[in-house]
């Protein structure tokens, strides 16, 4: 064990300082739900690309730097801190892109990673369907073979991004005769295919943070397709793994609210009761411990391991600090928790932040699932 | 010593329930959520029901009761989730105003909007013919709450009124446990018809866990509530302490009712498209109002742990 | 609702509460795990039979006073606020006692509830059986007819009292070829009954509050059966039902407890945690609930109302309460909080209350079935 | 930067931990348990090990590792709940005497007692050679810990001792580490086993979700243990808060192990039969020893809120 940056992983950081310092927009962005702060977010990915920063795991011959994954972790500690805009690309960059990188052909890989990297082209799931959310075996959309095509038909629905990206990524039941986990397949098709027709979700705080996607006789060469026919499940267990794991939410975000949080506390120091208190300090402890433990798998990863069900632990682990986080930060604010803006005219981030991290236990897989995966798959409980 | 409700109590909050079941259900809230938020025929058939009277003499126009019928009301406008001024006005103010303004409350021709230093807003100041404890602001500045049935505008200079934040708070926290148990229908609900793995989601084990935690939170804040209601009611000393428990446990029992609710629901709780987010958001608004969760423990605190304040079973009820 | 005390309910507790100064003996009895100490126990429950309050609601045919739920209450709370010893006799006077009020026949009545009240008999579970523990169903032991007896064989466990008990009361099934619910009978029988052997279990921190009872061909006659033969699980249930209901557990002991926490935080000020401020505030707001709550049952069966379901969710809420009461003082006595003598020479009682409290959750049927119970009578989700 | 254990490391767990399954199981506890809580043999076979030796240089007669390596020693007794001194002596005193007694205590031939104004008790006093952090009272008066294993005498007088605290904090939450994670093993064989409603226990969505809580809190305080080690190692000025949050993260996830662990055995939790027992009372002794919960959550509070002590990922780790 060897806790020590090296002068080379030093070096890199002040790299990533000097660029953020030097690119990231003085101002915040607009929302990335509505059209013009999508927009900002786009043009943001393409800065980036710009400097090379995309992805810097991935290979250079796909828009990457190479670089293992301490650097990868460097590199999100400094974005953060920087205070730079959410990665409208993340579907791609850290569910998608993965995905291709370990299943996808090479003539895949050239096709579709680069553009990627580059923010050329932002994705959206289409996962879920409305009677397959937690149960994701219980999908029916249906991609049915014609030749070297799928025509492909059915609903998704909870698809992030979906209203303003370009293309989208799912699974669809090529065997009309299988049912649950088998006969399925990985598809790719871009948004704006004839017969897709997408409609924005209205969330609860009035954004439209996700779409419903409507696929009517929709044809897709079959050259889009993912792994070979049928063996879509494991390919999207892959991507779930990689959803839940590593990469879906960096440290780097949740030192930096637990930062705000002590720096809340202060502020309302004096009125401030025993419980948050205590949840303050929970939430800087329990940052540093999601630190440390991503820390400790990447190093794992770095290893030639893979994570398997881990990911289920770590899954509960961030969306509940994060729950707790807000929660803690909504009641130091007390009566102004409610307003959308707050006296000093600042946007309410810590509401916003309370209000998306209740979606945190419910995506990409319940706790109540990732719990059952736990208690299945790592701790051996009878099924 | 009888803590059932009387028959009276009783009849009193099934009219209002039944009355705001038929007609305030989430199709009234998705029509004032499209609207101004206010509609003045709900204020109309609250009145008509006598409900601005509740607290007010009989020779007032009122029907002459107490902070407990006002506590069953509260409760009945937090399940229904009804954001009239009504709980300010007949449930807090009428208390505090002189006998002439008592029958315009009763009557229904005067609203009130209460002002106090714990609240950095007023509610409802818009439509008020008055306001209780602080100078209107000449200019109004219209504030955003994450509620969209609540009308709040920046308070201007706001000074303490005897009586009013204990009422408020209980007022609240009756709202509150309405709510709260209002999110645990809606999620029963929600468990017995959503089917994921082959099977209504509400048999799964985690599922029943999470609701039967929840029904027990609500269990044992509800009695809180009404013990408050009756201590105030009686001018006992101790009341601002229990009304502060009543607002601490109400509003434990709702944010949990809210988070537990909407992991029920699953992404549908996270849309426009279920009702669950109308009782959230009101949850969300009222765990701050007339006092947050820290002022009220930091009154219990000045009670129990610094005070010469004696607890223990002698001390549960008012009047001994 | 009328939350005043009448004259007379004050006039009665202060009758206990004179009563009590007077009785209560000066220096704590010896635990009532070990022989000598349960004969003081013993002798105790005596005591307050020769001044008639054994069991205050009780009719004054059976030994009591007639008197109604509040009094029983305010009996309760000044029985604890004087510092009052356990009751060697809770098993009779709270569990079988009201079974034998509402099935009896007017013969058994008379043959046991007088002598019970009076602690006379002190009275032991014959409940769970090693494999029928929360799944008491699943009930193995058998009770054979013979005539006008039955004849037991089996074992059961987990009996509390029963290492000194007198008499013990259980379940046993009573037709051989039934299974699960079916085919049981609610039988009572001496432990000194020929065939019958009592082995104390030792329990985690050394005493021996339960023991296991095995049945040899006891021969009982049958007109120790309660209700009628393959009624038991019926008459079972409603005992447990008074078990988890409003008689187990009187809300001025944790009154008394929340009181004790918050002079042991007093003490500790200086030194105490955001956590364990919280806890201790959070103890006496729970305790106080559990009493608002107790009279509110209260007050609802004395108007003929009956406790069903309900009882689950104040097992459930005692329980924990309980168990946070003894963690926070746990917390709050650091270091100490191991020792089973504190350097005063006082024994630790926090201690020994806070093991007690980790069976709260588990005897009387486990949490876990008890919020199974609630989620499917009271809320009505689907089995 | 490599948060990997490295394969010495490895080997080094693995064999403290294969032979204290071999040779340390709960037999030996019941036995220990019924006599008087120490034999010589165990910790013959320790020294023979090189554990006495671990952070003492190879020209003493050691092993010359550091504070990583006796974290990794520490998780193993904990999970063996080893009772022998062996921890005080080797993995705490050692760091802090002289060479003349660190060859002896790699030889076994010395045995080291420690004292501390955060602790009111000293623990092997009766077969200690020294003590460091106090003066050995005349006549020691023994104290009557919930554990069994467990030998304490009442401290006489006391003084702080540089680099001792921090250092027993750590070896003290590594046990606990390693004792959470024998009780979430325990548990999840007895809920393997033990059937009820005709299926083991641990199909039970209520079972698997406890257990799996508690798998997840145990996951997010090993690294923060090893952190500390680390950070102690290397005379990192934040070693301090670093050890308080692994104190309490580790206390957090044991105290947490033992209530899910009674709660998966029921009833027979609540025995000496099984043996969950012995775990769960060295949990609730270590909990409170070499500095209580609070104690160390002060610490953290001090440094986070109070401090100037700036948080965020570059000071995550100590040496950037």
């Amino acid at each position: 064990m060897d806790l020590a940056y090296t002068p080379e992983q030093q070096a890199f950081r002040a790299e990533v300082r000097a660029w953020m310092a030097a690119h990231v927009p003085a101002t915040p962005l607009k929302t990335l739900e509505g059209r013009a702060g999508f927009d900002q977010h786009v043009e943001w990915e393409r800065t980036l690309a710009s400097g090379n920063w995309g992805m810097v795991t991935w290979p250079e011959a796909y828009g990457g730097r190479g670089l293992d994954l301490i650097r990868w972790l460097i590199f999100e500690e400094e974005y953060w801190a920087a205070g730079a805009p959410l990665r409208a690309n993340q579907n791609g960059i850290f569910l998608l892109g993965p995905t291709i990188m370990e299943y996808g052909t090479d003539e895949q890989k050239a096709r579709f990673l680069t553009p990627m990297a580059k923010g050329e082209v932002i994705w959206a799931q289409a996962w879920s369907e409305p009677d397959a959310g937690s149960d994701m075996a219980a999908i029916r959309s249906r991609a049915i073979r014609d030749g070297d095509d799928y025509v492909i038909s059915g609903q998704k629905t909870w698809s992030s991004r979906a209203a303003f990206a370009d293309w989208c990524f799912g699974l669809f039941r090529t065997d009309p005769e299988s049912s649950r986990h088998k006969g399925l397949s990985f598809i790719l098709l871009p948004l704006t295919t004839p017969g897709v027709t997408v409609r924005p979700i209205r969330q609860l705080h009035g954004e439209t943070g996700f779409a419903e996607i409507f696929f009517d006789n929709v044809r897709v060469p079959a050259a889009n397709r993912i792994a070979a026919e049928g063996e879509g499940w494991n390919v999207a267990m892959a991507t779930a793994g990689f959803e839940r794991g590593l990469m879906l939410r960096s440290p780097a975000r949740f030192q930096a609210t637990a930062q705000r949080l002590a720096e809340l506390y202060r502020a309302h120091r004096a009125t401030a009761s025993a419980s948050a208190k205590d949840a303050v300090l929970q939430a800087w402890m329990d940052a540093e411990a999601y630190a440390l433990n991503t820390y400790s798998v990447a190093a794992q990863v770095m290893a030639g391991g893979r994570i398997g069900a881990e990911a289920s632990l770590n899954k509960i682990f961030w969306s509940e600090m994060d729950r707790a986080q807000h929660r803690a930060a909504m009641s130091l604010l007390g009566a102004v928790a409610e307003l959308r803006t707050l006296p000093d005219g600042e946007a309410n981030a810590w509401l916003e932040g309370y209000i998306f991290s209740l979606s945190g236990p419910i995506y990409a897989g319940s706790n109540e699932i990732q719990r059952n995966i736990v208690a299945e798959r790592l701790l051996g409980l009878p099924r | 010593m009888d803590f059932r409700l009387t028959p009276d109590q009783i009849a009193l909050r099934d009219a209002v329930r039944d009355y705001l079941s038929a007609e305030h259900g989430p199709g009234v809230l998705r029509r004032l959520d499209a609207g101004d938020a206010r509609d003045p025929a709900i204020r109309d058939g609250l009145v008509a029901m006598g409900l601005t009277g509740i607290l007010i003499p009989a020779d007032r126009g009122g029907l002459g009761l107490g902070l407990i019928e006002a506590a069953l009301v509260a409760i009945e406008l937090g399940r229904a989730n009804v954001s009239e001024p009504i709980a300010d006005t007949a449930l807090i103010a009428a208390a505090l105003v002189d006998p002439a303004r008592q029958e315009a409350i009763a009557a229904g021709t005067l609203n009130v909007a209460l002002a106090h230093p714990v609240n950095p807003w007023i509610a409802d100041l818009d439509r008020a013919d008055m306001v209780i404890g602080g100078e209107p602001p000449a200019n109004p500045i219209a504030l955003d709450s994450v509620d969209p049935l609540r009308r709040l505008f920046a308070a201007g200079n706001t000074h303490e009124t005897d009586g009013l934040l204990d009422r408020a708070a209980l007022v609240t926290a009756a709202q509150l446990i309405g709510g709260a148990e209002r999110m645990l229908a809606l999620a029963i609900d929600y468990a017995g018809q959503r089917v994921q793995f082959g099977q209504p989601i509400g048999k799964f084990q985690a599922i029943k866990h999470h609701l039967a935690t929840v029904a027990t939170k609500i269990e044992f804040a509800r009695p809180v509530v009404l013990r408050a209601a009756d201590a105030l009611q009686h001018g006992d000393g101790r009341a601002p302490l229990h009304v502060s428990h009543a607002k601490v446990a109400a509003t434990d029992a709702a944010i949990l009712a809210a988070e537990v609710a909407i992991q029920v629901h699953g992404a549908m709780g996270y849309t426009y498209e279920v009702d669950l987010h109308f009782w959230m958001k009101r949850a969300w608004a009222l765990a701050g109002a007339w006092g947050d969760r820290a002022f009220h423990a930091h009154r219990i605190e000045r009670a129990v742990l610094d005070g010469g304040a004696a607890i223990g079973p002698t001390f549960t009820f008012a009047k001994e």
